[in-house]
């Protein structure tokens, strides 16, 4: 179904919900009547029709009041149906001064965190959402930072806000914060902190386990230990300038959020990219998968006590590493696509070395499953551990291997295709439930491990084919119309998409990064119960969170 | 006739003059000449805990394609005492939450669990400190100590994670010690004593005088006895009491400094203990091929010595090659779950480790020793053994070999890398 | 005899006095710099949420008192064990009465475990106790 | 608030029921595979490592490892520099300070300070790669150590300078990169005590034409006092 479609059928459901559709932008949007949202999105889902079950990103635009028009706040809500494979964006409009929607977490459950985050960021409130407190700056922190009219304090707890003020300072003496309970205490249940100095929460995450014994009761995530406002940051220093700061968001697949990035300003300014360009960004792509892969597996494997399959991982990344040095000059942070193309081409020397690691790797493949993936130990760790349904999955937006792993084929790469993904041969992996269930933490680990051998495939054929060419248009300054853009890749971490909200400037207006792995954390307070403390370990270890990418 | 006892008579006879059984002061003279001894195992210890975590490190580097310490002394050898002497110098932190008695006492415990096991084990012939009757068992009741010591760690540091350890550890030697002590049941039965020079004289030299070849509830006992022995020591793939990925650093997260060292040294202590076990009651001891235990106690003079320092050697050669294999076994699995230990031990090991003890007794009544079955018995295991290893080494040569070619061509050098120039 | 014995005491107290004497030896040569937070416990760097000394259930506690019986059965078979082999070589036939008498020991212990087993008191019990039964 | 306790145990959640054959399968899974596990592992102990000995036990520096394309510290070859403030424009961070001014006497136009806060810099590349004079670069020098973060700031203007009127093909050809970066930052210096970083193409490579480092300042200059001096003496009142 098209997008007016959708809303005829909307309207002829619901008729005084829908205020307007808003088909000139981009991404075609229904307005809806905040106090009708809920139905609306209720519809919406169940409707044989649509049957939207997956909600791919909620958000939240401050619009300053400007000349006659007052100002508001729009939420943005991204609906999606893997099963008609169509999508459409609800808007509701708030008042500015007093934002209040009803939550639509009884509908996806994975609006809760999303909805937090407008709450913490924003300012909206949510009413009958279940836990609605700040998730990213501290429960004590004045003001919502994404307002437009927002003015950042210059000290937090005695600690200067800004890097001039530490030089002049110098040393900070640092007042620390008082301690705000995270949860109310239930009685009888032994509470404690697991993160954010463990070695098993993969960067800082902090986890409110109860426990009972080894098994827990439930694990309350708690994240924003490295909230650095990246989105805020692309509001200052414009398209090109937000380019390194993707890198950051999530510096295991850096290439993926470069390239969502890209294909979302590209689409803003209708850019052409060079065939070349595409085969490039391909190469860098795959190989940065099979790095970040790597590093999933192999920290899963150290979560669960072997250490030595991590490093033999790492050691093959290493030679990913070298390589994507000698294609865009650094290890990790690659800042390699431009608007339009990349910024180095990859010589002939770089696409044979990448062969002859190609030729050494396979091999290396096999070890590692003899070392690791084969061990009755492992497997019996995994297998069973932690089951996600494919409804579950959908509902709580899981996606990439998480969502594969449950058995659900759909990669971003084949089902909605950009690039040149389409030109190549390869399968989509799924879960099979090899050693339980499908849907368990194996599968996960699993999906990965057989998702570097597609990578392998797609290396292979596109360092074969790759054409002759520029790799980069020349682009005049970027200065996108007044427009919103969402697009997605399929990043290591599943789906990564970009929101953009331009506004006629240089400058995006609002910028939205849909991550995996934020969404990936609200599932886990749904499985923790009856999960022991070492398979919490497995199951966050099989999600592949990263903390950087949940906390932007 | 023990050798500390024999010196020290012949300190009282030379040096007093006179006859240790009826003097006085004997018991000074003995006192003295057993505190020396033990000091002199504490310097085994010391020397065998010490190095051994260097080449750990050195044996995990390599199988993680790493180098591990190689800065302090040639090849990195001193590392062990840097860290020794850097841990002296830390600070000695003791939670303010603490129970404080507890505390303080848990690395006594632990280190006195762990040392006082080394009375009894035979590091030759002669060179034993004091050769119980009840070895075996006292040996198991000595080492429980190492429980009180770490649960009281866990417990008084206050600490939920140092809780988790000790609790973890508590379960998980107190079970496991069940299973180790029936396979060593099998061999008590077989060596009908429970001193452990009487099971290492039961044995001898030659791997086919060997209990761990002599029939295959034997065998299997030896698995099942080293499985387990493994799992006392704490060591991966049933290191959960600390395992650092989950509940970070088990029952001494809150220790530092020389008292936090303490545990790490009984943890080393305890695998090298785990070895000599194992070795003494499965692998022959010191035992000298073609020596007979009479012929080195008939030697006099130098020559006594001199079998004394090979059947030393002996020893520390076969537990050292357990040791080597704990170690490895450490960098290749990962760990158990909390309620698989449980299952692990007390439906595989216990069961299968009584039927091991079973078979060994109906074995015993039923086929003559020396007799043709038995001997089958015999050259039947040790072609197992030498198929197994057999296997191990193809299987070894097979992995280098398949990776050797690509390698070469990724970085157009060696693969080999020689052990007589470490990097 | 005695001498034996006197060895594990004093082994035992060697060892203790080592570790004394190395703690005590290090008070000279270690820093002594007391601070509110490095005495605090370490709960993976937040606050720690109340005390560590608490009622939980350990789910083993069945698994406790199979090992009881079970080390206690040890303990008494080991003699028994150490005598068999002599009886055994006397060829008069008591050497049947050892066997016999360590394999009914066996036995009843093994039909214990199978009992217990069959009980599933050997699986982990995940099962939460529920707030109101906790104390 | 007591939150309702959820079920305790999802059904397929239970290990699965052990019949006989299912049990010794078990063992003889477990053995096997740790029994795979560890060859592969004892393969590896015959296996080269992979370690790089930085920073002593190299055979040669890791800089000439690195591929051109390295995204290291910045430097400028001032030299080339139109001071077309192109580079202080598209950095996200705002690390690059250029000011410059017409000359009254000459009324030549002169810059008076370019400075790169290589603590604040990411090292995205974005300046270098907009510079059309070949000026701003990336390095290969990544070891940028400093005592104080004053003395993260590079200033490559040390004196105010007459900005090249040449174009680009006119221009001096460009400084070897890394050879200006060399005498700026002390700790550069200090890595190779016995001078085991010469590598031919920098001694080939002109010599640079920056004033010497010994040459004093006034104290009353605009112009900060030298990156070297400062960490000499880092002290806070010659610290600019």
């Amino acid at each position: 179904m098209t997008e007016s479609e959708i809303c005829d059928r909307l309207k002829a459901a619901l008729p005084d919900a829908v205020e307007e559709f808003e088909s000139q932008l981009l991404d075609p949007a229904i307005r809806v009547k905040p106090a009708r949202l809920v139905e609306a999105c209720r519809f919406l889902r169940d409707d044989p029709s649509t049957r939207m079950h997956y909600l791919r990103l909620v958000t939240g635009v401050d619009r300053l009041p400007a000349g006659e028009t007052p100002g508001r706040i729009e939420m943005v809500y991204h609906l999606w149906s893997y099963e008609k494979r169509h999508g459409i964006v609800l808007r509701v409009h708030l008042d500015r001064d007093n934002p209040v929607a009803d939550t639509v977490c009884g509908v996806w459950p994975v609006a809760n965190w999303g909805e937090r985050e407008a709450f913490d960021l924003l300012g909206v409130t949510f009413t009958g959402h279940p836990d609605l407190k700040r998730i990213m700056m501290p429960v004590d922190w004045v003001g919502h930072p994404l307002r437009k009219d927002y003015q950042r304090p210059d000290r937090y707890h005695g600690l200067p806000t800004n890097r001039t003020a530490v030089l002049e300072q110098g040393r900070v003496q640092v007042a620390t914060a008082e301690h705000v309970a995270k949860a109310e205490p239930v009685s009888g249940y032994m509470q404690l902190n697991m993160g954010p100095h463990h070695p098993a929460t993969h960067g800082v995450i902090n986890f409110l386990i109860e426990t009972d014994g080894e098994v827990l009761r439930r694990a309350i995530p708690d994240v924003g230990y490295l909230h650095r406002g990246i989105e805020k940051i692309s509001e200052m220093v414009g398209y090109l300038g937000t380019m390194p700061y993707t890198d950051r968001v999530d510096y295991l697949g850096a290439m993926f959020t470069n390239h969502g990035w890209a294909l979302a300003v590209e689409k803003l300014c209708n850019i052409e990219v060079p065939r070349r360009a595409e085969f490039c960004r391909v190469i860098a792509s795959e190989l940065n998968r099979i790095a970040s892969h790597q590093i999933a597996t192999g920290a899963l494997a150290m979560d669960l006590g072997a250490f030595t399959p991590f490093l033999h991982w790492i050691r093959e990344r290493e030679k990913i590493n070298d390589i994507m040095e000698r294609i865009c000059g650094a290890r990790l942070t690659y800042n390699y696509m431009r608007f339009g193309g990349v910024s180095r081409d990859i010589d002939q020397v770089t696409i044979d070395e990448i062969r002859r690691w190609l030729d050494h790797y396979e091999p290396m493949m096999l070890e590692f499953d003899r070392l690791i993936s084969g061990n009755e130990i492992f497997i019996r760790r995994l297998a069973n551990v932690a089951v996600i349904d494919p409804d579950d999955a959908i509902a709580y937006g899981l996606v990439g291997p998480n969502l594969r792993g449950s058995g659900l084929a759909w990669d971003v790469r084949r089902d909605e295709p950009y690039s040149i993904y389409n030109e190549f041969e390869w399968d989509v992996i799924t879960g099979t439930g090899v050693h339980g269930v499908v849907g368990d933490a194996f599968d996960r680990y699993d999906c990965r491990l057989r998702e570097i051998r597609e990578s392998v495939r797609i290396l292979r054929q596109a360092c074969e084919r790759i054409p002759e060419g520029e790799v980069r248009t020349k682009t005049a300054r970027i200065k996108p119309a007044a427009n919103e853009v969402y697009t997605r890749v399929e990043g290591p971490r599943g789906e990564c998409g970009f929101f953009v909200v331009s506004d006629g400037t240089d400058k995006p207006y609002r910028s939205r990064f849909r991550t995996g792995s934020f969404t990936a954390m609200t599932i886990i307070e749904h499985l923790s119960p009856g999960l022991m403390i070492a398979d919490l370990v497995a199951l966050i270890g099989s999600l592949d969170v990263l903390a950087p990418e949940i906390d932007r | 006739m023990n050798i500390m006892h024999y010196l020290a008579d012949l300190l009282v006879r030379s040096l007093f003059k006179a006859d240790p059984a009826t003097w006085p002061y004997t018991w000074i003279a003995y006192a003295v000449v057993i505190g020396v001894g033990a000091l002199l195992a504490f310097a085994f210890v010391a020397i065998f805990a010490g190095p051994v975590t260097w080449i750990e490190r050195r044996i995990a580097g390599r199988i993680q394609s790493r180098i591990g310490p190689n800065r302090n002394g040639p090849q990195g050898c001193l590392q062990w005492l840097a860290d020794g002497i850097k841990c002296w110098l830390k600070e000695d932190l003791v939670p303010a939450t603490a129970d404080k008695p507890l505390y303080l006492a848990a690395p006594y415990l632990v280190f006195t669990g762990m040392f006082g096991a080394f009375v009894v084990l035979p590091f030759g012939a002669h060179v034993i400190a004091a050769d119980l009757n009840v070895g075996l068992l006292y040996i198991l009741a000595v080492t429980s100590l190492v429980v009180v010591g770490l649960l009281m760690a866990g417990w008084g540091s206050n600490s939920k994670w140092a809780l988790f350890g000790g609790v973890r550890s508590a379960a998980q030697l107190v079970s496991y010690e069940v299973p180790s002590a029936f396979s060593l049941m099998a061999v008590v039965l077989m060596a009908g004593t429970l001193s452990t020079q009487g099971i290492v004289g039961a044995q001898g030299g030659w791997p086919w005088q060997w209990f761990v070849f002599r029939n295959p509830f034997l065998f299997a006992a030896f698995i099942m006895y080293f499985i387990s022995a493994i799992a006392e020591g704490n060591r991966t793939p049933f290191d959960l009491p600390e395992a650092e990925s989950e509940i970070i650093a088990g029952y001494n997260i809150e220790y530092s400094g020389m008292r936090f060292l303490f545990f790490l040294f009984a943890e080393w202590a305890n695998m090298w203990i785990m070895a000599a076990v194992a070795t003494l009651a499965f692998l022959g001891g010191w035992q000298i091929p073609g020596i007979s235990p009479e012929r080195i106690a008939e030697a006099k003079g130098w020559t006594f010595v001199g079998w004394q320092a090979l059947s030393f050697a002996i020893f520390v050669f076969k537990g050292t090659c357990l040791v080597f294999t704990i170690i490895q076994i450490r960098w290749t699995l990962p760990r158990l779950r909390v309620d698989q230990l449980m299952i692990t031990c007390w439906k595989y090991l216990v069961p299968l480790s009584m039927g091991s003890a079973t078979g060994v007794l109906l074995l015993m009544a039923l086929v003559r020793e020396g007799g043709i079955v038995d001997w089958v018995m015999r050259g039947a295991m040790l072609l197992v053994g030498l198929l197994v290893a057999g296997a191990y080494i193809r299987k070894v040569r097979a992995t280098f070999m398949a990776d050797r070619d690509n390698y070469k061509k990724m970085e157009g050098r060696d693969l080999w890398y020689p052990p007589y120039r470490l990097p | 005899m005695h001498f034996e014995y006197s060895v594990v005491l004093i082994y035992l107290t060697v060892s203790a006095v080592i570790v004394g004497l190395a703690l005590w030896l290090g008070r000279f040569l270690r820093p002594n710099l007391p601070d509110p937070q490095k005495a605090q416990i370490y709960e993976c760097g937040e606050r720690p949420i109340g005390s560590a000394w608490f009622n939980f259930n350990p789910r083993f506690y069945l698994i406790a008192l199979v090992f009881i019986v079970f080390d206690a059965e040890i303990a008494l078979t080991f003699p028994v064990a150490t005598v068999a082999r002599g009886w055994i070589a006397r060829s008069d036939g008591t050497g049947w009465v050892a066997v016999v008498e360590i394999l009914l020991f066996f036995v009843i212990l093994l039909a214990a475990l199978a009992y217990v087993w069959g009980k599933g008191e050997l699986d982990w019990s995940r099962e939460l106790t529920s707030p109101e039964e906790m104390p | 608030m007591v939150p309702t306790v959820p079920p305790a145990v999802s059904p397929h959640r239970r290990p699965p029921r052990g019949t006989v054959r299912a049990y010794f399968r078990n063992i003889r899974l477990a053995l096997s595979t740790a029994f795979d596990g560890m060859s592969v592992t004892m393969s590896y102990m015959f296996r080269r490592p992979l370690t790089i000995q930085y920073p002593d036990k190299i055979d040669k520096p890791v800089q000439e490892m690195l591929p051109e394309s390295y995204r290291g510290v910045l430097e400028v070859d001032m030299d080339r520099c139109t001071v077309c403030l192109q580079c202080q424009k598209i950095c996200p961070l705002g690390c690059i300070n250029i000011e410059s001014c017409k000359n009254p006497e000459t009324g030549n136009r002169e810059v008076t300070k370019f400075d790169i806060d290589i603590g604040l810099c990411m090292y995205c590349g974005l300046c270098a790669e907009t510079c059309n004079f070949d000026a701003l670069d990336h390095t290969r020098e990544f070891e940028a150590t400093v005592t104080t973060p004053d003395q993260m700031i590079l200033h490559f203007v040390e004196k105010p300078r007459e900005v090249t009127k040449l174009k680009a093909a006119e221009m001096p050809v460009r400084k070897h990169k890394g050879s200006i970066l060399q005498k700026m930052i002390p700790a550069f210096g200090r890595r190779h005590p016995q001078e085991v970083w010469t590598p031919t193409a920098y001694a080939a490579a002109p010599v640079p034409a920056l004033k010497a480092p010994t040459a004093t300042p006034k104290p009353a200059a605009p112009v900060a006092s030298a990156a070297p001096s400062a960490a000499d003496s880092p002290t806070p009142e010659q610290a600019p």
